[in-house]
């Protein structure tokens, strides 16, 4: 984070910083998670799978680590102005990153029942793509928080649009497979959830560009979500 | 009307200003104080003191010159040489007052008949002012007579114009004050000025004073000066006055005695009185202190005179008996030590109590911060507490020094009256104050320079303590800046 | 543990506070020291205050006992009232020769019937006091039906019997004496053995005129009392109100200008100009130039007032200075004016101070004695005087001058006159502590 | 971001009571205030927070003309109480003072009984004809304060021997006996302990109801507990004046950031 | 809320309690947004189907107002221990039942799509007796909130179990329906993500009411919260 | 919850420093502290808070004795600084002051140089030899104090000219020159505004790492701040001891709770 205007108390910068670490540190943990299951999908690995599934516990003791931390932060030093947004950002990305870290967990249970399943086409590959495209998003969302950086958190936003865009496109892929063979319905079930939980990951990776534009700004960003996702109804 | 008696109508009118003032703005609100700028008193206030002040004024400027003005009216009658010369034109207004009074005094005992004033003659004034107790000291001449009775004719009518311009002036005042009297009129403000004008010529009392001290020595001073060469006055070394002429006034002998014994004194004074503040202030239980500071003071509080019998009965002798005469340094029982042990003693709370009181107003703050970090009561005392206080310490020197310098009665008693330049300090010497004292209460003419060269002295004393003043101020005022 | 400065907060070695070290007991005692040196600056100066006022007891105590003749008087009426008329006009002109020719009668009469014996008629009359004829003339005049007949009376002694009795006259004293012989002083004792003569309490020592030299049995304070009583009254009224409005102004209202300072220079030097400048001051100002009567108490009080301003002001504007500027700044913030603040707040919370200096003020001013002999305040009176205009003495004063009469007589006498002086101070000072004490607890 | 929709909080566009235009004020030579313009609405409480120095007290003192006593102080610009101007010739700062009343920082009342406390005042503006009315002053008044439970048995007791915290209210009722308009307040609470701090803070909320309160506060959580609005002065300036809750999440000048956040102002 | 210790500052009990009504407010209509959208769905009716999609708006900007609100009383009141849990219980809650508005919204819009399709035996019907269960848990969950209730907000948690256990039910249903008959698939499609959205709206509901047992008690409640949804992979 | 799972943060079990056991003080008759046992660590800062009169400054005077000077109090219970009884007959308190230092309320230089304040202690205890490790010590101290680059061009001029944050570290400098193990504060910042506070508390922050620190203070939010572990006295009575974090968050007692949150405690 900037810090050419530190606090006279340093022990507060200090806080902050370590606070953000943590969130860097979920972030990295949620990314892996993300593509691991998606490359478990691929390779079918039960061993990488279930590895995906057991280490979501990492992220939900960071995300209650935060949490604790901010709580501990509000006490203490009773921030107001910027490091009010900033405490109230960090608490608002840490439930972000824990609700994606489930998203991979769920991934990864998925996946693990899809590996005892015969494989539906390419589809494994589309996926890998779009968890591919989405963890991207969320690197660059958490870039885009570290460095403050409100034109990168604008792109993000941008290309959350593209993510739905994979989704509506595997979504359609799935019906046909489902359609075509209805002992591919199970499977597909699966993969049209994991899709849908790719696609909500993306959206919080939006989200946590929203609440750098916040952050940075001190308003939420006017112009409504562009939204592409039109599996759910009609597109409005 | 008498003074008295126009002073109590004044009074008379001012209760009735305030009585009318104050009742006619309550009627004009109504009898509801919200609506009046000032509390309904000061209206009253304001009446009273419009009708008494610019009264009060006019009866004092007539007192003052009144006089004046009849003395300019009756020196036409005085013979052109006595007129002329102005202590025997003092000696003749006199006995014209004089006169003209007894004759008061005759006609309302019934010495006199009134119409008989005017046709008395001067050799009848003096008998007839014996019947009622007015002893005149010489024969009334017939000039003085006339003087006399036209003073008395003018006085008369003054005295009935005074009453009467006052009286008017008076209740000119309250009219206008009635006048004035509205809901808005701002009379706290009014009053208010007046009574900072009053405040205002209390505080000029110091000046005037200070003045009147300089202007009562300076002349004289200088008439001395004329009389005596200065260089000789003071660089001479020897003092012996003589009251039939041909005196020698050296001023250095008395100069010597009054530093010598001034020293002496604080040589007894300063330690003692040091410590003393010290073990009270910082030492002493509350208790204790609050029994041993007042004992302490006691000995401020002695007069002077009775130190000097102390001096003079106690000390002197036993200094004589048990110091002097076994060295064989002299066998007065006046001396330098004698005065000088006495003045320190009386010094002692002086320095003890001012010291005390400096002492403790070093912030308890500063005594804190010593003793946390670990200093003695003694290292805290030395360090930090008296160098804090110092200035103000040294300013209670310098206030005692003067003190000793301008004291009289004890080296009155106790040091002798000859001047004398020793080092001998079991000899009698003298001081400028014995010497002021001395040469003023003797029986010489005003005139002389054996009685002016007190004024001198005075003088220089006033000087030399001024400076030392000033001093004591300029240190003790740096020391105020310190804590704040 | 000097290498502290390495690194500064940890000492290598970590002393126990359980021992003291050396430097620590060479500190105690300097400690010790340092306070002994305080007590004993104390003990002398309370010793000395111990010693003078024992001195001033031990010698002016006696003054107010007095050597009293006691014997029957037959008041001749041939002698006392020629004309029989009992007019008071007549008695006033019966000189007090002839009342002395009563008492010498009288006396020797008393002394014959008591069977004591005489060489010299002499001997005994110069026993009785030259003031003793006035205090007969006295006690007639007051009741003039006691003439013809005999009355026992109580008259002074002489001084040195006075002086017997009190042990400052002895034989050996008497033998160079003028005044009085040893055999005198056997007459005395056998007097004494007949109740002739006594030592009696001496109203005439406190309520008395002073007088001459000759007869220091006689002189007596009344004067002085009365002169000094009347300069304590005026110095009250004149320097208290106007003290304390010259320290308002000063202190409250004044703007800070060169003006103001020098006020304040001037009223802090004032405050130590040697009291012998004031009596120039008096001396120049009051009696040559305004023309008020030489000795009167007026000048004096006058001269005192002066001296004192510059102690109650001091006093004043410290202890108004004392009065927190909260409570200023509280009054005129409810919309007092200023002049309200002062009067309604500051001042009475300033009053215990103002007493305290006025206390202060006047106990000076009750001892003061160099400027008033200036003035000539230390004229010899006779007269009690009626109003502050009329000659008076004061009691400092009368102190001094009777010191320095050479009778030892007077010595006593000055002493006791001191016992007297420190008696008023202490009534003053009670009445103003009283008064302080009912501005202090008010809360 | 609009923390002011939830309608109990709304601040109403209530009138100006005091319109301050262009002040500056001089001591001797320093330039003390530098053109301060502030209009203090009616019935709210205003805070008035910055670092030491940065002439918070004498903006208070000008409101009342306490700067008056200081002889060295100059005051340029126009400041209105209800559109009239308070430095006019023919105002009398003495009555002026009655109507902008002031508490300061450490409580003082006078030595006197708590009766007196309050009922010095209404007695030298003459607001009472007789002891019945004046009772009734002082009782509404202690009631306003929130101490006349506290104190009712013990009127003619001396103001001196109550706790801090009531001294601090009585001073209030104090002020408030002579029905002023505006209470303007210096650092109320910095001689107090926290709860008594909490007391007077929550006394000054409820009096907003009735009067228009400027308080000046080192402390900025306490401009923020007890203000409708706040200023930012430094260095003589001032920097932001605006809703209190605006000026505490999202304050426009950095200035102001840096200071109520805690970074060197 | 309990107001029986309040605070020396009464204006920020007041402060404290406005801002929960904000969430009471939120918590009905979130409730009424799913029984509408459950009720849309059984009775076809289009209308309120829009209805309820346009409703959440009103929540979104209530939960931001809430969000303010927060930030604002901790910039204003420095809050710390209960004070400053039940603030942040606030903001979670806010967020909870935000998520909770979108999916009654996305009910809704899949609930417009369904009217547009022939019904599929008694589904929808299970489908409202579903959301009337959740709706409950979620009103319970809040009423917990309100009363600090923390024994209301244990039964929360553990009857979320069985509307877990009515997801696998409706699963296995959509599932047959979709294996009978393959024109079935896109209407089913659409009704597995409404059962999936109702289940999530009850876990959300669980989660508020561990939020009051954090909230009362301090402590995250310890034991794992019992979980009973199967579909996603095996059971632990 | 566990706050204090950061590295960074985390308070290691150090050594106890003081060690308070079963502390009682009386006034005269009035008993001020009942009962309390406190072992403060070494190395960390250790705040005490709590209302008004709660017996704060006496237990905190207890520890370097200076409660000596007030006749009327009685200390009972021990009191051990690494372990040795201070009030015991042996221990004399003006060597235990030098190891145990004390920080005042209000800034109190000495009206002496900057130097001269500093070199003060460790003249009188003796610990130098010559002027050299004089001046050493004194620049080290004004370093440790954050002061030196504030006041190395003007060592000899009087303290009493620097501003009162600066006067307050001054102080700090001043009790650190002695090398003490302890500094104890009794409220350092109240008499300061909120810049020189912070400034304050920062140097604290850094001190902890040579000395153990104790500090009283009024202010909830500065015991927060600037503490690891924080004591509640209550009425004479400890009422809760413990890691600053978990006090401020998650208070065990009712009555630390009510006061911390603001309610009538
Ligand atoms: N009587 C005075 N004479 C000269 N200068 C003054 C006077 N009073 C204040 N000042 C100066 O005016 C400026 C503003 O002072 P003011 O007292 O208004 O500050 P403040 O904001 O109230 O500070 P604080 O928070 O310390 O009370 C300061 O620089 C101060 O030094
Ligand atoms: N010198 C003393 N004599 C008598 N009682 C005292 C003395 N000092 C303190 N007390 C009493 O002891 C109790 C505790 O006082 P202490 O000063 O330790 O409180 P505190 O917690 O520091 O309060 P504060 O926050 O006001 O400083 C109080 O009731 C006080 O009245
Ligand atoms: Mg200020
Ligand atoms: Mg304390
Ligand atoms: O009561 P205090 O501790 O703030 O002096």
């Amino acid at each position: 984070m900037t810090n050419d205007n530190p606090h006279i108390a340093s022990a507060f910068d200090r806080d902050l910083e370590a606070v953000q670490a943590l969130i860097m540190k979920m972030g990295g943990l949620v990314e892996t998670a993300l593509l691991d299951a998606a490359e478990a999908l691929v390779t079918r690995d039960e061993e990488m799978a279930i590895r995906v599934r057991n280490g979501d516990n990492a992220v939900d003791a960071l995300e209650e680590q935060v949490n604790a931390e901010c709580a501990r932060l509000i006490a203490l030093r009773a921030p107001n102005a910027t490091d009010l947004r900033t405490v109230l950002t960090v608490m608002k990305i840490a439930s972000s990153l824990e609700r994606c870290g489930d998203y991979a967990k769920n991934l990864g249970k998925r996946a693990m029942v899809l590996t005892q399943m015969a494989p539906i086409g390419a589809t494994a590959g589309s996926v890998r793509r779009m968890a591919k495209a989405v963890q991207l998003l969320l690197k660059d969302a958490l870039d885009a928080y570290i460095a403050r950086d409100v034109a990168l958190a604008a792109d993000v936003r941008l290309r959350d649009r593209e993510v739905d865009q994979m989704y509506n496109a595997l979504f359609r892929e799935f019906l046909t497979h489902m359609l075509e063979d209805p002992r591919n319905i199970t499977a597909c079930m699966h993969l049209h959830f994991i899709a849908k939980n790719i696609e909500r990951v993306g959206d919080h990776a939006t989200g946590i560009a929203e609440q750098v534009i916040y952050l940075v700004t001190g308003k939420h960003p006017e112009d409504a979500r562009p939204k592409a996702d039109v599996t759910s109804g009609p597109a409005e | 009307m008498s003074v008295l008696l126009l002073l109590a109508v004044m009074a008379a009118i001012g209760a009735a200003g305030y009585i009318f003032c104050r009742g006619r703005v309550m009627a004009q609100v109504g009898g509801n104080p919200r609506e009046l700028h000032s509390l309904p008193g000061y209206y009253g206030w304001n009446g009273a003191i419009m009708a008494t002040l610019p009264a009060l004024a006019v009866m004092v400027v007539w007192l003052i010159a009144q006089p004046l003005i009849l003395e300019s009216r009756v020196v036409s009658h005085l013979p052109e040489a006595t007129a002329a010369e102005p202590a025997a034109r003092k000696l003749a207004m006199a006995d014209i007052r004089r006169v003209a009074s007894g004759l008061d005094l005759a006609v309302a005992g019934g010495a006199i008949p009134a119409q008989d004033v005017a046709t008395i003659s001067p050799g009848e004034v003096r008998a007839r002012l014996g019947t009622v107790g007015v002893a005149l000291g010489s024969d009334v001449t017939p000039e003085t007579l006339a003087a006399a009775i036209t003073w008395r004719d003018q006085a008369r009518s003054g005295l009935i114009g005074r009453s009467v311009v006052v009286i008017l002036v008076a209740l000119a005042g309250l009219a206008y004050a009635l006048m004035a009297t509205k809901p808005d009129f701002r009379a706290r403000n009014r009053v208010e000025k007046v009574v900072l004008g009053g405040l205002i010529a209390a505080s000029t009392v110091a000046i005037l004073t200070t003045v009147g001290i300089v202007a009562s020595m300076l002349s004289e001073s200088f008439e001395f000066f004329g009389m005596y060469p200065w260089t000789e006055f003071f660089f001479g070394v020897t003092w012996s006055p003589n009251f039939s002429g041909g005196s020698t006034f050296g001023f250095l002998p008395l100069l010597w005695g009054t530093l010598y014994i001034t020293l002496v004194a604080m040589l007894v004074a300063v330690p003692l009185g040091l410590f003393a503040a010290i073990y009270l202030a910082e030492y002493a239980s509350p208790r204790a202190r609050s029994v041993i500071k007042p004992l302490i003071e006691v000995i401020a509080g002695i007069p002077t005179v009775v130190f000097g019998i102390f001096a003079l009965i106690t000390v002197g002798p036993f200094l004589r008996d048990w110091l002097a005469q076994p060295l064989g340094l002299g066998n007065s029982g006046s001396s330098v030590m004698t005065a000088g042990i006495v003045i320190g003693i009386l010094n002692i709370p002086y320095i003890s109590s001012l010291s005390d009181d400096i002492i403790n107003a070093v912030p308890q703050s500063l005594r804190d911060g010593s003793f946390g970090l670990g200093a003695t009561k003694s290292e805290t005392v030395r360090q930090v507490v008296l160098p804090a206080a110092l200035p103000g310490i040294v300013g209670a020197g310098l206030m005692a020094t003067s003190r000793a310098i301008g004291e009289t009665m004890i080296v009155v008693m106790g040091a002798g009256a000859a001047a004398k330049l020793s080092l001998n300090p079991f000899e009698a010497m003298t001081t400028m104050t014995v010497k002021i004292v001395g040469q003023l209460t003797g029986d010489t003419d005003f005139g002389s320079p054996e009685t002016l060269v007190a004024f001198a002295l005075g003088m220089t004393l006033f000087v030399i303590t001024l400076c030392l003043n000033i001093l004591a101020l300029y240190v003790v005022r740096k020391y105020r800046e310190q804590y704040e | 543990m000097t290498d502290i400065s390495a690194n500064g907060a940890a000492p290598q070695v970590r002393s126990s506070i359980l021992v003291q070290d050396v430097k620590m007991r060479r500190r105690n005692a300097a400690e010790t020291r340092f306070k002994s040196y305080g007590l004993i600056a104390i003990a002398i100066s309370l010793a000395i205050l111990a010693l003078m006022l024992f001195t001033i007891f031990r010698d002016g105590i006696s003054s107010f006992r007095q050597a009293q003749l006691t014997f029957p008087v037959e008041l001749s009426a041939g002698i006392l009232d020629p004309n029989g008329a009992r007019n008071p006009a007549d008695l006033a002109k019966v000189t007090t020769v002839g009342y002395g020719r009563v008492l010498d009668v009288a006396l020797l009469k008393a002394l014959a019937d008591k069977g004591i014996a005489l060489d010299d008629p002499k001997q005994a009359t110069a026993l009785i006091s030259k003031a003793a004829p006035a205090q007969l003339r006295n006690i007639v005049l007051a009741n003039p039906a006691q003439i013809g007949r005999t009355i026992e009376v109580e008259v002074l002694a002489l001084g040195r019997v006075d002086g017997y009795f009190k042990g400052r006259v002895t034989r050996e004293t008497a033998e160079r004496d003028p005044q009085i012989k040893p055999v005198q002083l056997d007459l005395i004792d056998k007097m004494r053995g007949a109740g002739l003569v006594a030592l009696h309490f001496n109203w005439n020592f406190i309520f008395g005129t002073d007088a001459s030299e000759q007869r220091p049995e006689a002189a007596g304070l009344g004067i002085a009392l009365i002169g000094s009583a009347y300069m304590m009254l005026l110095v009250v009224v004149l320097s208290l109100p106007i003290g304390v409005a010259a320290s308002i102004y000063l202190e409250e209202f004044a703007p800070k200008n060169r003006w103001t300072d020098l006020i304040e220079v001037n009223i802090s030097n004032l405050a130590e100009v040697p009291s012998i400048v004031f009596g120039i001051l008096g001396l120049a100002i009051f009696i040559n130039f305004a023309q008020f009567p030489m000795s009167s108490s007026l000048v004096g009080a006058l001269v005192l007032t002066l001296m004192t301003l510059p102690t109650i002001i001091i006093a004043t504007r410290a202890s108004l200075r004392a009065v927190p500027p909260s409570i200023r700044d509280a009054a005129l913030g409810v919309g007092a004016s200023k002049m309200q603040t002062v009067f309604h707040h500051v001042l009475p919370l300033a009053m215990p101070g103002i007493l305290t200096g006025t206390i202060l003020g006047l106990a000076t001013a009750l001892g003061e004695t160099a400027p008033l002999l200036l003035i000539g305040m230390v004229a010899f009176v006779t007269n009690y005087s009626a109003t502050p205009l009329d000659p008076a003495t004061a009691l400092p004063v009368q102190v001094y001058s009777w010191a320095s009469r050479a009778d030892p007589a007077f010595i006593e006498r000055s002493n006791g006159a001191i016992i007297v002086l420190l008696a008023f101070l202490v009534v003053m000072n009670v009445v103003a502590i009283l008064l302080r004490r009912r501005f202090e607890t008010r809360w | 971001m609009n923390d002011m929709r939830i309608v109990e909080r709304t601040v109403d566009t209530h009138d100006v009571k005091i319109d301050a235009k262009d002040v500056n004020v001089h001591y001797g030579t320093s330039h003390a205030l530098k053109g301060v313009s502030v209009a203090i609405p009616d019935k709210t409480v205003t805070a008035f927070i910055g670092p030491s120095g940065c002439g918070k007290s004498t903006f208070l003192r000008c409101l009342n003309r306490m700067n008056d006593t200081i002889a060295s102080c100059r005051v340029d610009g126009l400041i209105a109480l209800d559109g009239e101007d308070i430095y006019d010739r023919r105002v009398d700062p003495v009555q002026l003072r009655a109507k902008v009343g002031m508490v300061f920082q450490k409580p003082n009342p006078f030595p006197k009984s708590i009766y007196d406390n309050v009922s010095y005042g209404p007695k030298i503006h003459g607001l009472t004809r007789n002891k019945a009315e004046l009772d009734e002053i002082v009782e509404s008044c202690l009631k306003k304060a929130a101490l006349w439970n506290e104190v009712k048995d013990r009127l003619h007791s001396p103001g001196t021997g109550l706790s801090g915290g009531q001294q601090q209210r009585l001073c209030i009722a104090r002020a408030i006996a002579t029905s002023p308009e505006v209470l303007l307040m210096d650092e109320p609470c910095s001689a107090l302990d926290p709860i008594a701090t909490a007391q007077v803070e929550e006394l000054i909320d409820e009096l907003r109801s009735s009067f228009s309160v400027v308080i000046v506060t080192h402390s900025m959580q306490q401009a923020a507990r007890v203000s409708q609005r706040t200023a930012f002065f430094h260095l003589g300036n001032l920097v932001e004046y605006g809703e209190t809750g605006q000026i505490f999440t999202s304050p426009q000048d950095p200035r102001t950031e840096s200071y109520i956040s805690g970074r060197i102002g």
